[in-house]
């Protein structure tokens, strides 16, 4: 027995603050702060069927079975959106992809898009394109489509690395309008500068949630600000200790029980 | 005489090895030029081999965490529910159970997603929870003091659904600007650590194998442009 | 914008761009510029090591390298045996060769070898230096070599055997050796845990050389004293180069380096005189 | 009992349980052998989904071979090196066992003296779109992106080595902004993403993220 105290309440804390989050927005629409990633997604894909070009889309490196379940999980909900909008205006997409497990999901996910924007005959497997599992595979596809299609939406959303710059590199460069978003850092400096819409960090879970519009989906994002909140709480009595020359506030935290 | 009878050897067969190499970096940074069937070639060269490569890896998975175990008779409850789900995979092909592969799917992200949980808890977190003192000696105290301010106007830029009052406003202006010189530190050093890909393959280039491989493709990519040039395309 | 270009074309504009890179950091490559390296502490504290042997000191370099990490820590491994083996010539030190992380060692061995050729052709082999080539085993390997080196070496690269080696004759213990030259490029954790100058008396000093990213990591040691002194990646390299006054492959790959990053600002601040410049007549274009 | 299987909520319990038992088991310090039992799986079913992407590979390539499509040579070169490998690989000895000399040999060669050169020039790229974002990208459309950019520059003049040769002012000047404000603004933004993580997982675990089964339900 090994009880982590301390982290338990924090995991604990949070589950039961987005869950009273989740329990009062089906009563009141929570606000959220609005994302221009989200809201220009039917106009980028608009402009796309108006120049006859295609939707590219790509999740990165990151798989469903490793720590980064979570980020890609998210980036298929905003995958799910284009296809929407794509099946909406009749716009050809392609999703890139290194994780063979997420074949079948994302051919589901575009397919239930194309159904429900109203072009179901638009969909052919060939909109996932598998180019096996290595990340430097990935690269060379997305580069070679990019500069000979020309996609008109280009997107990178997930736990991306390195292919995130050769993905937005060559967009820039096609002169692609580009959506891009990651919760790792150390890319995100090039997604701003290269992309017209960009989610940063944390952007892209409260996204996922957000793109449903579900009033309990907003919920969940109510209950994670007010966690924010106990955080900085948190901080501020990490200071006020530490300021005062005691090691109470480390001990606190790395309390083992057992 | 015994000193550089390895070195010899090994150079020997080492010529037209480099040419092959050579060869193939020229067939990817053609595209810097233009996207033309060079680099495709490349291209399909490269996924062809990874795809042999990731499935080669998943035999080799397979043959040792299945198949060898399920020959010899060590089958654990773990393994052979691992080996069910593992072809509840495949019911995607059957129409009627197709639903079937979705179960594996739910395994497998459960599995991702706890381990990204109980990482994020300690590491994301309550790690990065304990602050510095402020009235440490020195310039510390006012690094720690920095540093504190920094991370809590960060997170108030990630509030997102506080109605925007002029205080909130401009704390998560504030914030942003804690943000952008983050992002400019890591688009600062981005360039250290990847800058030297390229000055090494130019390095390979540059010497004497390679260097008549580079020359014949600088010509080439000079003789298509002039006749690129002369069509008027 | 590109869009109305024919396709797979690249704008004459990012062309330029990409072929200026490619011209700026291939001229350092082929003529050596000398751009300004400024020496780090640690780089001048490992040359001063290395220069403070004496006659019949005996210097061991082990490399826990592969080819493909050639670019990084080859130029520094380089300057520093061309060093060790002017001492042979000048100062009649002895230097022992080898690597023990795995069998790509014998071949990045080889390369450096012949790259120094000149320094090394007028020596004796046998007598003032011996190339031990790849010793199987790793960390046990490190240890056997601490407490018994004939053990541990015993056949050269050439099939000699060790006791056919005059050099070797009064090498028994790492007690025997002055000091150690370690170049690694995945974890330094092995060289203080065996070779520590903290626990053979013998051992006057080790210096490390590792990649940028686990300078970090070795810090605590060196503090401590059980790595004396280390030098950092391509860069401490080229800073060993300047020091022995012989700039090489190390400088030229920090005048690309340096190169690279001024076009990079450059290109930065153009752009931006360019986009303001512009910026009047142009549209706001929406922010995040 | 099919109307039974085919429930939405099968995957969701699925989901549940595999991830309750590894967080419990992280929590408490108990059952440690399950929640690793639980982590060595999905290395078996990821192996066992490669024949997934694989079929959809192939049917792409295929098609295109068969219609005659537009770069369907490179579709039949991709083929001809799937199997180049994938064949002499097993061949020259798989999971433990050993295999023909020659056949392995032909392998390393394809991943060294062809596969490595390939990839080290994509990698390169990182390099070189380096450029193609400070040419395109770095330009101050608002008072965020300036500050963001003077910072890169204050960087980059601290990491290069002529930097300290110009003014060695630049080196404290870089080493405060990595050092301090950039692991003040980083802790902000972990702390962010550790949240959103768990929050998110909460949401699949209640029910309401599904984008994991796919989309169609």
């Amino acid at each position: 027995m090994h009880v982590r105290v301390f982290e338990l309440v924090t995991f604990a804390l949070l589950c039961l603050l987005i869950y009273l989050g989740i329990a009062r927005a089906k009563k009141t629409k929570p606000y959220v702060r609005p994302f221009p990633a989200l809201e220009h997604i039917d106009e980028a894909v608009g402009r796309a069927a108006e120049m006859g070009k295609s939707v590219h889309y790509c999740t990165g490196w990151g798989g469903l079975n490793d720590e980064w379940a979570p980020v890609t999980t998210a980036a298929l909900a905003i995958m799910g959106e284009f296809a929407k909008a794509c099946g909406k205006y009749g716009v050809p997409m392609r999703y890139s992809c290194i994780r063979s497990h997420i074949v079948p999901i994302a051919e589901d996910i575009i397919k239930f898009g194309y159904d429900t924007g109203g072009h179901p005959e638009m969909y052919t497997p060939d909109m996932v394109y598998y180019t096996s599992e290595e990340q430097r595979a990935l690269m060379s596809a997305m580069m070679g489509y990019i500069m000979r299609e020309r996609p008109a939406v280009n997107c990178i959303f997930g736990a991306t690395k390195y292919e995130t710059i050769h993905s937005v590199g060559t967009g820039a460069i096609a002169g692609s309008m580009q959506f891009a978003g990651t919760p790792r850092l150390y890319y995100l400096p090039i997604i701003l500068c290269t992309c017209d819409y960009a989610l940063i960090g944390e952007e892209v879970y409260a996204a996922g949630a957000v793109v449903t519009g579900e009033p309990h989906q907003l919920g969940s994002v109510r209950g994670v600000d007010f966690f924010k909140m106990i955080i900085i709480a948190l901080i501020a009595i990490s200071v006020i200790l530490s300021s005062a020359g005691t090691d109470w506030f480390q001990r606190l935290i790395e309390f083992v029980a057992g | 005489m015994l000193k550089s009878r390895n070195v010899r050897r090994s150079e020997e067969n080492m010529e037209w090895v480099l040419i092959v190499e050579a060869v193939m970096m020229l067939l990817i940074w053609s595209f810097l030029y233009r996207e033309s069937l060079f680099y495709r070639l490349g291209e399909h060269i490269l996924i062809g081999i990874y795809l042999g490569f990731s499935i080669y890896m998943g035999i080799d998975v397979l043959l040792k965490r299945v198949f060898v175990p399920l020959l010899s008779g060590n089958v654990t409850v773990g393994l052979a529910l691992s080996i069910i789900l593992g072809f509840l995979f495949y019911t995607r092909y059957v129409k009627p159970v197709s639903f079937m592969s979705r179960w594996s799917v739910a395994v497998l992200t459960g599995c991702g997603s706890a381990v990204a949980v109980s990482g994020a808890i300690k590491a994301m977190i309550v790690g990065q929870l304990p602050q510095g003192s402020w009235f440490a000696e020195g310039i510390t105290g006012f690094n720690n003091f920095v540093m504190s301010i920094a991370t809590v106007f960060v997170i108030v830029y990630f509030l997102f659904t506080f109605k925007p009052t002029r205080l909130l406003k401009s704390s998560a202006k504030f914030g942003r600007f804690w943000l952008m010189i983050c992002f400019g530190v890591m688009l600062g050093t981005f360039l250290l650590s990847n800058i030297g890909y390229p000055i090494g393959m130019a390095m390979k280039l540059l010497t004497p194998p390679a260097l008549y491989v580079t020359i014949i493709a600088i010509l080439l990519i000079a003789a298509d442009a002039l006749y690129r040039r002369i069509k008027g395309t | 914008m590109a869009a109305k270009t024919e396709l797979g074309r690249f704008p004459t504009a990012d062309r330029v761009i990409f072929l200026v890179f490619l011209i700026l950091i291939s001229t350092p490559l082929v003529v050596l510029i000398g751009l300004p390296i400024p020496i780090s502490e640690s780089t001048r504290k490992s040359y001063e090591l290395m220069n403070s042997l004496k006659s019949g000191d005996v210097l061991v370099m082990c490399f826990e390298m592969d080819v493909g990490a050639f670019p990084a820590l080859g130029p520094g491994d380089m300057a520093a045996l061309k060093h060790a083996f002017t001492m042979v010539k000048e100062k009649g030190i002895k230097v022992i060769i080898f690597g023990t992380y795995e069998s790509g060692v014998k071949i990045y061995i080889d390369k450096i070898l012949q790259e120094t050729k000149e320094y090394w052709e007028s020596l004796n082999y046998g007598v003032d230096w011996v190339n031990f080539g790849w010793i199987p085993g790793h960390e046990t390997a490190m240890a056997t070599f601490a407490r018994d080196v004939h053990t541990a070496c015993s056949v050269d690269v050439y099939g000699t055997p060790v006791d056919e080696l005059p050099i070797m004759k009064d090498i028994k213990t790492i007690n025997d050796v002055t000091g150690i030259w370690y170049t690694t490029y995945s974890s330094p954790d092995m060289l203080p845990r065996q070779w520590s100058p903290l626990e053979w008396p013998g051992l006057k000093w080790t210096i490390c050389s590792t990649l940028f990213g686990t300078v970090s990591w070795l810090m605590p040691y060196v503090n401590a004293g059980s790595i004396t002194s280390y030098v950092a990646d391509q860069r401490g390299g080229a800073e060993y180069e300047v020091l022995i006054g012989k700039r090489g492959l190390g400088c030229k790959f920090m005048d690309a380096q340096s190169l690279g990053h001024i076009y990079g600002i450059a290109l930065i601040i153009g752009s931006n005189v360019y986009y303001l410049y512009t910026h009047a007549k142009k549209p706001k274009r929406k922010e995040e | 009992m099919a109307v039974i299987l085919k429930r939405g909520e099968i995957p969701i319990i699925l989901f549940t349980v595999v991830s309750g038992i590894i967080l419990f088991s992280y929590f408490t310090g108990l059952i440690p052998e399950v929640a690793d039992e639980l982590i060595g799986w999905s290395i078996i079913l990821v192996s066992f989904s490669y024949i997934l992407g694989l079929v959809t590979l192939l049917r792409y390539h295929l098609v295109r071979i068969r219609k005659r499509e537009k770069y369907w040579p490179y579709s039949a070169i991709l083929l001809a090196f799937f199997l180049m490998f994938l064949v002499s690989g097993l061949l020259g000895g798989v999971g433990g066992y050993e295999g023909i000399a020659v056949s392995k040999e032909f392998k390393d060669f394809l991943w060294l003296h062809m596969l490595a050169p390939l990839q080290t020039g994509v990698l390169s790229y990182v390099g070189f779109y380096m450029y193609t974002v400070f040419f395109r990208g770095a330009r101050t459309r608002s008072w965020d992106i300036g500050i963001m950019l003077i910072t890169a520059i204050l960087l980059m003049l601290y990491t290069a080595p002529i930097g300290a040769a110009i003014w060695p002012g630049f080196v404290p000047i870089g080493a405060w902004l990595k050092d301090v404000a950039n692991s003040g603004a980083y802790r902000g933004i972990m702390i962010g993403v550790g949240i959103g993580l768990i929050a998110l997982w909460l949401r699949a675990v209640l029910g309401y993220e599904k984008s994991y089964l796919g989309g169609g339900r």
